[in-house]
């Protein structure tokens, strides 16, 4: 046994000591809850001076938490200007009267100016600084200034980015006609060779000054709104254009991304009929032949009878077929026209085809990778679509008879 | 020295924490720079290689018996040119201390107090490594035990819940650079772990059953290879080669990803207690090794006395030894490899000679 | 030496080793040496012609014994024709006393310890040598039902405060003759007690040897509790960790024999000391064993729990609300800031404040008289819970936390362990206002390797963890059903590991 | 100012809480070699705080396997 007064207690003792003194001394890197200016949006733009123009949403804890309603808005818009991003965020602190805290962020709004003249120098700073996790998504404003869009309320969701960030993961996974990236996908995008971005858009409809204020929300319909629109096109870290929503669509199931939507298409008599896209599944292939690529695009759809509106003898397997053809028509057509507006009218190789001529023909794609733009113009591309409609709904024929 | 004697299992978890400790920060980054998609592989690669480097280690250890290496420097080569020898080799483990002590600051005011002053990270993270090297290897043996089913279970957990967001076509084209490229980032491999595997030349001794602790080192080396392969692996099926390599710590980057039925976010300080654990143990093994070749160097009886000097020399390198970041992958990717090498090849080497003919002098004698 | 040592020892040395010859002299020099108190009784008779007495500490004997047994038999079962007062000695003592214990005395201080504890002594004119008789018999608070240590099944009795008792109710639960029992007494003046209990053959030798020197080498003037003789022998004294389990109860004490425990009982407190103690004994309850094994799995893993939480739960509070809000899901964020809009402190003042007053509230429900306690605990929860937060003093999460640790700190069956998590918590809070996680880790780090230095009679702490011993798993987190716990502990019963055939479970399998 | 105070009476701390020990158990080898490795991390220590340019191993080490460094390279 050992003596009690060993030295060796002493020892453990004075460090125990010594680390209580350290940890005293400071508390550095500390933020109480309420020194927190918990920043949900990010709007990213420049003005005329060519200075960046930084917009922070930030939420008033005190009024989304209360269950009182107060005339209070939910969330403060702060907007700065500095030379470098970096430096607009630091003049925050003379708008803001708690520190900015990033962290949480849900969505980066990028503006007309800045997503024309590149966003790779506001991307560095939202990926390099350590608060910024790499989750929170890109979005590009339409037609609209960056902080008309984030200082808009919206009703039923209080804290409008939440709102925002919502309605673009619901449009992406039931009508596959935007498709949500978040900063390291869109960094991956524009630094990838063989691969060009794309950026969900933010569409304001109404007047921008009703939208900024309370009264904006006590109405049924709400005279502001926010919407998610389509995808926009970019070719290196600018944008170029704009993808319209059947074509966004197309892009999506040629790069495997639909998750459901609806496809519809005239019957043989008159009417129509909708199909319920429920899975889909897309792999891209290159072929080399005689020092040419060609992709295939192939596509596998999945889905159900929505609804008819025309007649149609739904318990014949011929006409089943029928539709699935239809279908596959319908879906074709959506993809070779993205391709098409891609290839001839802006160039930019959004579906990732340099990507997957580099995957399968490694050796080919180092002889023009560096010229892949001019290459990809000329590129063809084969989609195959496979449909299989499964069940029918409830109803086994139509409500529409022939009598 | 006392009684700490620590079970082949026990050494074995030790060689895993040691393995994966501080390197799980740096490979990924220069291997992902180098090998792109193929940086598993210039992981995968080396990790059988090093099963022969440890294998003539470990065969080495079990021939030394029961002197640590700098006993068995001096016992070869005399009380002079033997003492230079364990004093380049001491200075190794020493320059390697400061390193991983600096990783693991540089990681912390990086990612997650930038606030917090460089020094005093540094020093409660060494109190707290003096304090486990001054209870002895069995004691840090045991903690060892503790710790590794807790390790495993955050990486299992961090494997899991990212995998929803692989991406095989990260991967393609495999060997898409052909081999160079793999080969020569896997001397990454070969340096930061591997070869200063030699530390544990000064530990050996104090494991019992050596035939069996021969073969605890090389599995634990092989099972450390394979987490960093994992770990490497799965920052290029999620993020890609080129965002890997773009990230300074490209594992706890993948932490951030995470995002499990959409509540379960913000977990990467898993991988950060993942890496403190992993560094924690990496760095008690160095220091052990450090002072303990220290006092056999200078025939104290004892080596706990040194500790807390040598801990003042530590936290004063570790902050000089490299003004910034992009000194220290300069560094790593020139220096270091060639540094390693002489250090945990060549010297043991000569001195497994040394040792070997000077035995056999005794014997015949 | 301070003044009572030199008083103690003055007494000891100026005593005459051996009794007078004469009983008036004996009987002189006892009342000096005890002050002529007034519990002494002394009761002069005439036995055959010769001068006998009859000495006894009133209170501390059984008088009816005194009366009826000793008291009767000399006075009306002694010989009748005179004899030698040797021979009437020996009679006494072989022949007439219908008494269980009786013993020669021929010193004085063993006359005075037997005086003391309880003996009746029987001096006779011209002997040398007095009787003892055990008569031993005082107020007893008697075996009753637990009050610290209470379970839903399982014996409900509990030690009490008298070592014959106490070892009665051992043997009562381990009927083997191997089970051995060895006296001692520590403690210069108090004289107390002591009995080292063990089962032959199961616990190891050299545990049990450790036992008995570290005992013998107490050199104290009094040993109260327990306690007193626990700081002695206990292997960590810089740690907050116990080092010695104690119970109330017969059945955790047995159990732990049956493991190959050395159990110390001490006169004068219900509190039986158990070593070896391990960290994973003071997290099962003896009802462990006694409820199925599912559930008895469970509560343990429960404990384990709990553990974690009251030590760690007000420090992560801290990180995460100060250091790690990215951490903290958002909707819980934004209703945590907004609970905290105009409190005035930071989170670890606000912390460390309602800790304290937590551990103060603690503290005067255990000295309060019963019927004070309920007021406390309506002030309490009228302090910590309400008015607290109403005045804006601390945000109503706080109190959730603060809450939650201190019925998490209540689960532990033993009481022991709930010192080292109520002082620990307090330096984990003040790492993490510090350092956020990054010191909470740390901390972590060392108190495990501080926890695996430590050593309990020459087992390691934190077996069979570390060292792994894989086959005691079974009965550590979880516990495996009596049948399948073939073994006992292996650090602590080297000798005999068997505890069960493998083939004794009943019903169909 | 207070960064020399602090280092000071860090070795101070050290000093009294290892050196007493060894002179106890009469290791006065041990003990002097233990004061001076403390006197040299002390020394290093207060200049690396003064702010000056401490030299650095690390540079010194790149600079002795600069030429094998090129010769691996070719």
């Amino acid at each position: 046994m050992r003596h009690p007064l060993a030295p060796h207690g002493y020892v453990k003792w004075t460090l125990v000591w010594v680390v209580m003194v350290l940890t005293l001394t400071g508390c550095w890197s500390s933020r109480e809850l309420d020194e927190l200016g918990v920043a949900v949006a990010i709007g990213v733009d420049k003005d005329e001076d060519d200075r960046y123009v930084l917009s922070v949403q930030i939420i008033n804890p005190s009024e989304v938490a209360s269950d009182a309603p107060t005339t209070r808005p939910p969330v403060t818009l702060y907007t700065t200007t500095g030379d470098t991003l970096f430096q607009a965020f630091r003049n925050m602190t003379t708008h803001s009267p708690r520190k900015v805290y990033v962290s949480q962020l849900r969505m980066v709004v990028l503006g007309p100016e800045i997503v024309n003249e590149g966003v790779t120098p506001a991307l560095d700073l939202l990926y390099r600084n350590h608060e910024f996790r790499p989750t929170f998504f890109v979005t590009v404003a339409r037609d609209a200034s960056v902080s008309d869009i984030l200082s808009t309320l919206t009703p039923y969701e209080r804290i409008p980015a939440k709102k925002l960030m919502d309605s673009l993961i619901d449009t992406e996974e039931n009508l596959g006609i935007t498709k949500s990236v978040t900063i390291d996908n869109l960094i991956a995008d524009v630094r990838s060779n063989g691969k060009e971005a794309v950026l969900p858009g933010i569409l304001m409809e109404g007047d921008a000054a009703t939208g900024t204020s309370t009264t904006n929300v006590e109405k049924v319909d709400a005279p502001t709104k926010l919407s998610i629109d389509g995808l926009s096109i970019f070719r290196g870290d600018q944008l170029v254009g704009w993808l319209k929503e059947e074509e966004s669509q197309g892009y999506n199931y040629a790069t495997g991304t639909v998750q459901s939507t609806i496809e519809t298409f005239a019957c043989d008599n008159p009417g129509t009929l909708s199909v319920e896209i429920l899975r889909s599944n897309a792999s891209m292939d290159a072929q080399l032949r005689s020092g040419k690529p060609t992709i295939t695009i192939r596509v596998e759809v999945e889905g159900n009878v929505g609804e008819v509106d025309c007649v149609i003898d739904l318990s014949d397997d011929d006409k089943m077929k029928d539709i699935n053809k239809k279908t596959e028509e319908v879906i074709e057509k959506k993809i070779n026209a993205a391709i098409n507006v891609t290839q001839e009218e802006y160039a930019s190789d959004i579906f990732g085809f340099g990507n997957v001529i580099h995957r399968n023909h490694p050796a080919y794609w180092k002889q023009i990778k560096y010229d892949w733009k001019s290459h990809f113009s000329e590129l063809e591309v084969k989609t195959d679509v496979k449909v299989k409609i499964r069940r029918k709904g409830k109803s086994t024929q139509p409500l529409q008879s022939e009598g | 020295m006392g009684n700490h004697t620590i079970s082949p299992r026990q050494f074995m978890y030790l060689v895993i924490l040691f393995t994966v400790g501080s390197s799980i920060l740096i490979i990924p980054t220069p291997t992902a720079a180098m090998a792109k998609q193929d940086a598993w592989l210039s992981v995968l690669l080396p990790v059988s290689a090093g099963t022969l480097i440890i294998w003539f280690l470990s065969t080495f250890g079990r021939q030394l018996e029961n002197k640590t290496f700098v006993e068995a420097a001096i016992f070869a080569f005399g009380n002079w040119f033997g003492r230079l020898l364990s004093f380049f080799y001491l200075s190794f483990i020493f320059i390697l201390g400061a390193l991983v002590l600096r990783n693991i600051g540089d990681f912390m005011t990086t990612q997650i107090m930038p606030d917090t002053p460089l020094q005093f990270t540094h020093i409660l993270f060494l109190l707290v490594v003096i304090f486990g090297a001054r209870q002895g290897l069995e004691v840090i043996g045991r903690s060892s035990e503790i710790f590794i089913p807790w390790i495993f279970l955050l990486l299992f957990f961090l494997f899991f819940s990212i995998s929803p967001q692989i991406n095989l076509d990260n991967l393609q084209p495999i060997l898409g650079g052909g081999i160079k490229p793999i080969l020569s980032s896997s001397l990454t491999y070969l340096g930061t772990p591997l070869l200063e595997m030699v530390i544990f030349l000064m530990v050996f001794p104090y494991v019992k059953e050596k035939k069996k602790a021969g073969r605890a080192w090389i599995l634990g080396a092989l099972i450390g290879g394979l987490i960093l392969t994992l770990v490497t692996l799965f920052s290029v099926l999620v993020m890609g080669s080129d965002l890997t390599a773009l990230n300074a710590y490209p594992s706890y980057e993948l932490a951030k990803k995470i995002n499990l039925a959409g509540f379960l976010e913000g977990v990467e300080i898993i991988v950060a207690i993942i890496w403190m654990l992993t560094i924690f143990f990496k760095l008690v093994i160095i220091y052990f090794a450090c002072s303990l070749g220290t006092a056999n160097f200078l025939n104290m009886e004892d080596y706990r006395p040194l500790l807390l000097p040598t801990g003042m020399g530590m936290v004063v390198l570790s902050i000089v030894a490299y003004p910034d970041v992009a000194y220290f992958e300069a560094f790593l990717g020139e220096t270091w490899f060639l540094y390693a090498l002489t250090h945990g090849m060549l010297l043991p080497l000569i001195i497994w000679a040394g040792f070997m003919i000077k035995r056999a002098h005794t014997e015949s004698s | 030496m301070t003044d009572k040592d030199k008083q103690t020892n003055e007494l000891d040395d100026s005593a005459p080793h051996a009794l007078f010859s004469r009983v008036e002299k004996n009987i002189a020099y006892i009342e000096t040496a005890l002050g002529n108190s007034t519990d002494l009784v002394i009761r002069h008779i005439q036995l055959n012609k010769t001068k006998c007495a009859v000495l006894f500490i009133d209170g501390l004997v059984d008088k009816h014994t005194v009366q009826n047994f000793l008291m009767e038999a000399l006075m009306l079962e002694m010989p009748k024709r005179r004899v030698s007062v040797t021979t009437l000695y020996n009679t006494i003592k072989d022949a007439s006393l219908p008494i269980g214990e009786l013993e020669e005395v021929k010193q004085f201080k063993d006359l005075f310890s037997r005086l003391l504890s309880g003996e009746t002594l029987l001096l006779l004119d011209e002997e040398t040598s007095a009787l003892a008789a055990s008569t031993k018999g005082w107020r007893d608070r008697g075996v009753q039902e637990t009050n610290s240590e209470s379970v839903i099944r399982g014996p409900k009795e509990a030690f009490t405060e008298t070592l014959r008792t106490n070892t009665a109710l051992v043997r009562r639960k381990i009927k083997d003759p191997k089970l051995r029992i060895d006296g001692k007494v520590i403690g210069r003046v108090t004289q107390t007690e002591i009995a080292v209990i063990y089962v032959d053959g199961l616990a190891d030798e050299s545990v049990v040897e450790e036992v008995h020197s570290r005992l013998d080498a107490i050199d104290i003037d009094g040993v109260l509790e327990s306690g007193y003789l626990e700081e002695y022998i206990e292997d960590a004294h810089f740690s907050p960790f116990p080092t010695v389990y104690y119970s109330e109860r017969p059945d955790a004490i047995a159990g732990g024999l049956l493991e190959g425990k050395v159990a110390i009982i001490t006169d004068g407190t219900p509190n039986v000391l158990l070593v070896p103690a391990l960290f994973v004994n003071f997290l099962q309850s003896s009802e462990d064993y006694y409820q199925r094994y599912d559930i008895g799995t469970f509560i343990r893993l429960l404990r384990l729990l709990s553990f974690c939480v009251a030590l760690f739960m007000p420090s992560l509070y801290i990180a995460f609300t100060t250091f790690h809000q990215e951490m903290i899901p958002p909707s819980l964020l934004i209703s945590l800031a907004a609970q905290r809009e105009g409190v005035p402190f930071p989170a670890f003042v606000e912390a460390l404040l309602m800790e304290f007053t937590f551990e103060i509230l603690r503290e005067a429900g255990v000295r309060l008289p019963k019927a004070v306690g309920s007021a406390v605990s309506i002030v309490g929860a009228l302090v910590l819970g309400e008015s607290a937060v109403q005045a804006g003093l601390v945000s109503p999460a706080m109190v959730i936390v603060v809450a939650l640790t201190a019925i998490s700190s209540f689960v532990f069956p033993s009481y022991n362990m709930a010192i080292p998590i109520r002082m620990l918590r307090f330096l984990f809070m003040i790492l993490a206002a510090t350092f956020g996680l990054y010191g909470i880790i740390l901390g972590l780090i060392a108190l495990i390797i501080h926890m695996c230095s430590l050593k309990s009679f020459g087992s390691p702490y934190m077996s069979p963890f570390a060292p792994l011993t894989t086959k005691d798993q079974k009965d550590v987190l979880v516990r495996f059903p009596h049948w399948g716990l073939f073994s006992r502990p292996s650090t602590q019963a080297k000798n005999n590991q068997g505890r069960t055939s493998h083939s004794s479970r009943g019903g169909q399998s | 100012m207070w960064a020399i105070i602090a280092i000071l009476i860090v070795a101070g701390a050290i000093f009294f809480m290892e050196v007493p020990k060894l002179k106890k158990k009469k290791q006065i080898k041990d003990m002097w070699y233990v004061i001076i490795l403390l006197a040299l991390a002390t020394a290093a220590t207060l200049y690396e705080s003064t702010g000056m340019e401490t030299p650095n191993p690390l540079d010194f080490i790149q600079s002795v396997y600069a030429p094998i460094r090129s010769w691996f390279q070719n």
